[in-house]
């Protein structure tokens, strides 16, 4: 049988019935927070209470690739999918810093990309909030040293909170987000367990 | 005449349109977010709450607002346009009950225009900060827009002569009061018509993509690319309210039941009950859609809009030409 | 008596500019030209409200070639009219006359004569304008209306420095000399079972006429007329005279002069005529609908500001038409009370194009003189160095693009009301057809919203494209003053659109079948059309919407966050934002281009070059596209194909001996004399 | 089931038919197109089956089953089989753009309300709303036709056709005899089989089954 997405295959009643049977019985796929996940998170300042009480819970992302290897850029594409689902948290991605709360920073800075961080920066309204991600972020990596790469991301702009790894998972860049904002919840609070019991229809 | 004596008088008039006004604003970005929640469960991902959209409403009013230098007062002023078209277009559709106090001020046609003036202001204000972005968006809309026009202004005509009206108080009490016609052919197809255009104007799926990041399939989001903070939420809200009055409006043009005919306050509550579950169905209807349907290649948009007009067109042949 | 004193102020005035050097003699023309329009819009209005016409007389010897001035309701109505248009332009020109750096200008500052006769041929077609929409006889509107023609014709062709004036100046005399042979053939026609040919005479005697003259006459009018109008396919003169003629000239040729076009034909057609068989209406509907599309397409591909407006004059005539021609069909089918709904949309919404195709003209005459330029991909920005006009063409591009509450919107809401009431009139195909009707209405009415926003925002908005208009500075104090005028206008007429309404239908009275009382509308706090088929009230719609903006001002100023940083315009961070980046007016139409690709038939030139070592890099990409007006040019060429020949053999009797002229003239006469003699 | 009800149903199945014909013109694949016919059939099924509720007829029962198994299962299944067969090459380019395609079923639409008109105005039965609807769906049928560059698409715009005229069959008449509705359903059959046949030898000839090629043979 063709899968419904087959190009040749007819989009008739039937197979439109068929994918919406396979989402029932796919059921809900989003995976609780690990507990181990935000433990790597260093904290570079105190994020104000106003902030976090704006912030909270509603946060919008604007990703800047400030010269990663796309390595980071993967993990974070990841977010948004069913299994991590940064949206439960009332985390979303936008095109535009205009409506951004959050910068989410990836790679060591390099020169051509120094100046467009900075106006990024810049553009994004307060009370805003910078986290960066992966190692050359926080320390330019294997490419400390090269000859086109600035300096890491913290002598730009500002940096909030950073989440270590090469490359970070998914669940630690969310939990790293969650956690700047003294938002992680608890293992075995209502949204886990929730998350859980509906997972488990599978 | 209804709505010369049928309409209530003096306070409870008032009571009414503000009860509306309110209910409107105020569910509006719920609908909105219960849409993105059913699309997240059909996708197979937790969501966000439906009153997610109500965070980040109060999240925008509560930032700074970052404007462009070469911007003008054009693009200070145009959320406000915008937003009070729509809130007037809220006010004149009947959602409580029909015919609303102020449904002499303005009919269909007014309504289509109100919106337009949105679409203007909005597209003014696309234009003004000088970003690529913005006039790709605002050219994009104001074509759909226009293309949008005929369809809606013969699906008006379908609706109106039957009705003998075009103010929409009579047409919903003309729905309510003879169900059969609300079923004929006609009256479908002007009211699929409309959706179709409602998913084209309201920047839904398959038109425009309220959740894309990509600035080359932008249409809406592009045009407000550049605003940030409280206008931003001005926009966003009046998106909001356009979606959920084109839905209330589908919603008692084809649901017709539940209306207050006459504006006692139980039934006008009543009729908020309804009016609310109505609603949420048709939202629920527009997530499945959306969760089967992928974003038309932006030249395509024009031939499902001359989808909906020959639609319109097929619903004033069948509802004049059959004696 | 104000009809008097309009035409005493606008005979003084030309001969103020006349005598007096143009940098001290223009002002106090502008200011009998201004008392006259005043007074021209007093009088109208004394008519129309009143109802009773008034009249003068100059008696002459010969029978039919006395001057008989009769104003009626109606003609009131267009003197209201051009008065509303003569006033702003006439305080607008002498400043704008005087700048030199309006390069429209014909008869500026810098023409040789310093505008001294094209100050007086203004103040004189605007008299005969006035003289027309007065005229109680054949003669003398046939008279009046060739001085108008002959005026404009020397206002667009102005020292013909140019190709365009001259290319326009051919364009315009060919167009409207074969109109005006046309109205002549058609009023002479009409005129000949009378004795005196006034109109009064005429009315009774046309209905003795039999069918077949009647239809010609009235094919000779609409043609006739249409011409004037630039009803489609007699539009080609359009958008190249406007653009031609000094800014002040285009405001009063489209905002005045055009309208014309639809008050002979209303004069000839419904009043002289009495109406006809219903087809007369459908083929001016379809005329009208037709001109809409066409010129609000042609509009929005346009760069030029200028020709722009002009296409736009096309679809507004074109909506004009519509409502007069559903009258026709209406009064065909005996729907009287109907008719009076159509036409009071017609009237309605030439009184609106007035005011708000004034406005733009002005407008865009103080950016050309701003900017040096009517080029839209040469502006931007100007909002920032113009504030006044940029104000004052929005409410114009608001009110043109039917946008509630301004007029554009009342009148563009009856017309839509009238096309509704053609359901249960003939038959239903017949109601199909009206169906279709509304949804061409409803396309150009969004379609000439796009268009307004491309005008407007690549005009006024953003960076500026070129030095010039960085460089642009306010125009002066009169300048603004005469374009807050239309402005006004347009706001209350919009806003008390009822009152105006009632105005408008008072002017109908001179139509003698039909009946206002009764009309199928009603105005009073607001429209109501049909005994309650719609109902608004635009005065509350303005207040709703002020309201709610004032209600979501305030909450927001109250509840929300206040603060507020300057920044750069958000363009993924590149390092500077220059004009070349913005979206261009080409640019902005090109969906819609590609929409109606098939009917416009664009041509498009892509040249791409290369860097010489490598294909892989690219120096420069150049894009190009042109929308040929195909209609107008081909139509224009095959006549001109047809026409050659036939100019060739009269070239034959030109001689260019003054003799053998006036041996031609001595024998027209004697073949004249001979004819009166045995005929 | 009253008069009125059963009318509206009439003139609702009919308009879903003449919907589902339209509906070709704004797809673009073969598939698409033969799943709009099954649904087209399905809809007249509906309206037979309504029809036989109606007047308590069992040989109309009989028809719409005939005409379910034929016209919803048969035949798009044997459709579906030759597009497999003669693959992607059977691309869908109509010879005339899709809002111009649809603005002419809308005219066409029209022309047949104005034709049906004086039949419709003789005619008492409740069934009459549908009769120009399914006079417009032989229009629409034969314009695919027509429009159309893949014998493939012809056929199945022959068959909307033939599912026009079945339409008004069933309005204008109740219902024909079952006999003679069994020799029209022969005969589609056999059309049908026969014009599958040309596919494969037309796709065997040209390697395509563009008929735009056929002009190739004009020598």
């Amino acid at each position: 049988m063709r899968p419904f997405y087959c190009h040749n295959a007819p989009r008739s009643s039937l197979v439109m019935a068929k994918l919406f049977a396979k989402i029932w019985r796919t059921g809900i796929v989003t995976e609780p927070l690990s507990i181990e996940a935000g433990r790597t998170l260093d904290l570079a300042r105190r994020i104000e209470d106003r902030t976090r009480r704006l912030l909270g819970r509603a946060l919008a992302i604007r990703q800047v690739d400030a010269g990663s290897c796309n390595g980071c850029e993967i993990e974070i594409a990841a977010l948004p999918n069913p299994i991590y689902d940064c949206e439960r948290f009332g985390i979303h991605f936008v095109a535009s810093p205009r409506h951004a709360d959050l910068l989410l920073v990836t790679g060591p800075v390099t020169r051509n990309m120094e100046v467009p961080l900075r106006k990024t920066w810049e553009a994004t309204p307060d009370p805003k909030l910078v986290v960066s991600i992966g190692d050359c972020a926080h320390d330019c990596g294997v490419f400390r040293g090269g000859y086109g790469v600035s300096g890491p991301v913290a002598s730009v702009i500002p940096v909030d909170a950073h989440v270590p790894g090469c490359p970070p998972e998914p669940a630690d860049i969310l939990a790293g987000i969650l956690k700047a904002l003294d938002r992680l919840p608890e293992p075995g609070s209502r949204a886990d367990s929730r998350t859980g019991s509906t997972a488990s229809r599978r | 005449m209804i709505g010369a004596g049928g309409g209530a008088t003096g306070l409870g008039a008032i009571l009414v349109e503000v009860l509306q006004g309110l209910l409107a604003l105020l569910l509006a970005p719920g609908i909105v977010g219960l849409v993105r929640f059913i699309k997240a469960r059909l996708q197979g991902r937790r969501g966000a709450p439906p009153w997610q959209p109500y965070r980040e409403l109060a999240k925008l009013f509560g930032k700074e607002m970052v404007v462009s230098r070469n911007a003008s007062w054009i693009f200070g002023v145009a959320p406000y346009v915008v937003f009070a078209s729509t809130l007037a277009v809220a006010l004149l559709v009947p959602m409580l009950a029909a015919p609303l106090p102020i449904d002499r001020a303005g009919d269909l046609i007014v309504v289509v225009y109100l919106l337009l003036l949105g679409t203007f202001a909005i597209g003014l204000a696309g234009l003004d900060p000088g970003s690529a972005f913005g006039g790709m968006g605002s050219s994009r809309a104001l074509t759909i827009a226009a293309l949008a026009e005929p369809t809606i202004a013969l699906a008006v005509f379908a609706l109106a002569v039957p009705a003998g009206s075009t103010n929409l108080g009579r047409i919903v009490a003309r729905a309510i009061e003879d169900p059969g016609g609300a079923l004929s052919p006609g009256h479908l197809m002007a009211l699929a018509a409309l959706f179709i255009v409602m998913l084209a104007e309201a920047g839904r799926l398959p038109v425009d993509n309220p959740a894309t990041h990509l600035e080359l399939t932008m249409i809406h989001e592009a045009m407000i690319l550049e605003y940030s903070g409280r206008s931003l939420a001005l926009l966003e809200w009046a998106a909001f309210l356009k979606f959920f009055v084109f839905l209330s409006l589908l919603a008692n043009l084809g649901l017709p039941w539940g209306v207050a005919l006459n504006p006692g306050a139980s039934a006008v509550l009543v009729a908020a009950a309804i009016l609310i579950v109505k609603v949420a169905l048709l939202a629920a209807a527009v997530a499945v859609l959306e969760t089967r349907l992928a974003k038309l290649r932006l030249f395509r948009v024009p031939e499902l809009l001359s989808v909906s007009f020959l639609l319109a067109l097929l619903a004033i042949t069948s509802s004049f030409l059959v004696e | 008596m104000f009809l008097l004193l309009m035409l005493a102020a606008y005979a003084a005035g030309a001969v103020t500019a006349l005598a007096l050097p143009p940098a001290r003699g223009r002002r106090p023309a502008a200011a009998c030209l201004a008392l006259g329009a005043l007074a021209g819009a007093v009088a109208g209005a004394r008519v129309v409200i009143t109802g009773q016409p008034v009249g003068w007389e100059l008696p002459s010897s010969l029978p039919g070639l006395a001057l008989l001035l009769e104003l009626d309701p109606l003609g009131g109505f267009f003197l209201c009219l051009i008065g509303l248009v003569v006033l702003p332009a006439a305080i607008y020109a002498p400043d704008y006359l005087a700048s030199p750096a309006a390069p429209d200008a014909a008869g500026g500052a810098h023409a040789a004569d310093g505008g001294r006769v094209a100050g007086a041929l203004t103040a004189l077609f605007i008299l005969s304008m006035s003289l027309v929409v007065a005229a109680g006889n054949v003669f003398t509107f046939l008279l009046c209306w060739e001085g108008m023609a002959v005026c404009s014709l020397l206002l667009v062709v102005g020292d013909g420095a140019t190709e365009e004036r001259r290319g326009a100046g051919r364009w315009y005399a060919g167009m409207a000399h074969a109109g005006f042979l046309l109205i002549a053939a058609c009023l002479l026609l009409l005129a000949a079972r009378t004795s005196g040919g006034a109109f009064a005479d005429i009315r009774g005697a046309s209905y003795g006429l039999g069918t077949g003259a009647r239809n010609a006459m009235f094919l000779m009018a609409l043609f006739g007329f249409g011409s004037k109008a630039g009803l489609v396919p007699l539009q080609g003169w359009l958008p190249r005279a406007h653009p031609a003629a000094p800014s002040h000239v285009s405001a009063l040729m489209s905002g005045a002069m055009l309208k014309l076009g639809l008050y002979g034909f209303l004069r000839v057609v419904f009043d002289l005529l009495g109406g006809g068989p219903p087809w007369w209406g459908g083929l001016a509907l379809a005329l009208g609908i037709i001109s809409a599309l066409y010129g609000v397409l042609y509009a929005l591909l346009e760069r030029d500001l200028k020709r722009l407006l002009a296409y736009s004059s096309i679809e507004n005539l074109g909506l004009i038409f519509m409502g007069a021609g559903l009258g026709l069909v209406f009064h065909g089918a005996g729907r009287g009370d109907l008719a009076a709904l159509a036409l009071l949309a017609s009237l309605f919404h030439a009184f609106n194009h007035a005011a708000f195709k004034g406005l733009l003209f002005m407008g865009a005459g103080s950016v050309v003189r701003a900017t040096g330029t009517r080029d839209l991909e040469a502006m931007g920005g100007l909002i920032k160095r113009m504030p006044w006009t940029a104000a004052c063409t929005l409410v114009g591009a608001m009110a043109i693009a039917a946008l509630p509450p301004l007029n554009g919107f009342a009148s563009e809401w009856l017309l839509f009301q009238s096309l509704m009431a053609g359901v249960g009139v003939a038959g239903p195909l017949f109601a199909v057809a009206m169906a279709m009707s509304v949804g061409a209405l409803a396309l150009t009415g969004g379609l000439a919203a796009a268009c307004f926003v491309k005008a407007f925002g690549i005009t006024f908005l953003a960076l500026p494209r070129g030095r010039a208009a960085a460089e642009a500075a306010e125009s002066p104090r009169l300048m603004r003053l005469a374009m807050l005028i239309p402005a006004a206008a347009c706001v209350l007429l919009g806003i008390l659109a009822p009152s105006f309404g009632r105005f408008t239908a008072a002017a109908l009275a001179a139509v003698p079948w039909l009946d206002p009382s009764s009309a199928s509308f009603r105005l009073d706090a607001g429209f109501e059309v049909r005994d309650g088929f719609g109902r608004i009230a635009p005065a509350v719609l303005a207040l709703l919407l002020l309201g709610s903006a004032a209600a979501a001002w305030g909450a927001v100023r109250l509840l929300a966050s206040r603060r507020r940083r300057v920044g750069e315009t958000w363009g993924c961070g590149r390092i500077g934002q220059t004009s070349r980046m913005e979206y261009t007016a080409a640019a902005f139409a090109e969906p819609l281009l590609r929409v109606f690709g098939d009917l416009l038939r664009p041509t498009r030139d892509l040249t791409i070059e290369f860097h010489p070592e490598s294909k892989y890099f690219v120096r420069s990409i150049g894009y190009r596209t042109r929308v040929r007006a195909w209609l107008e040019e081909d139509l224009a060429g095959a006549i001109r194909r047809l026409l050659r020949p036939l100019g060739g053999s009269g070239r034959l009797i030109q001689s260019g001996s003054v003799h053998l002229y006036i041996a031609y003239v001595f024998a027209a006469l004697l073949a004249f004399l001979l004819l009166a003699r045995w005929m | 089931m009253s008069v009125e009800i059963f009318t509206t149903v009439m003139t609702l199945a009919s308009s879903l038919v003449l919907l589902a014909g339209i509906a070709i013109l704004w797809r673009r694949s073969l598939p698409a197109y033969i799943h709009a016919f099954a649904r087209q059939s399905f809809f007249i099924v509906v309206a037979v089956l309504v029809l036989a509720a109606r007047e308590r007829d069992r040989e109309l029962v009989l028809v719409a089953l005939l005409m379910f198994a034929l016209k919803v299962v048969f035949m798009p299944a044997a459709l579906r089989r030759v597009q497999r067969h003669v693959g992607a090459d059977a691309d869908v380019r109509p010879y005339v753009n899709t809002p111009v395609s649809l603005a002419i079923a809308g005219i066409l639409t029209l022309v047949a309300y104005a034709v049906a008109q004086p039949v419709v105005a003789l005619s008492h039965l409740p069934t009459r709303g549908g009769m120009p609807l399914a006079l417009a769906s032989v229009f629409v049928g034969l314009f695919i036709v027509a429009s159309r560059r893949s014998a493939l698409s012809q056929i199945v715009g022959f068959l909307v056709m033939e599912n026009g005229i079945a339409l008004l069959a069933v309005l204008a008449t109740y219902g024909v005899p079952l006999i003679v509705e069994l020799g029209v359903f022969l005969d589609v059959l056999l059309g049908f089989l026969v014009m599958q046949v040309f596919v494969y030898r037309i796709r065997d000839a040209f390697e395509t089954t563009d008929v735009d090629r056929l002009r190739s043979l004009r020598h």
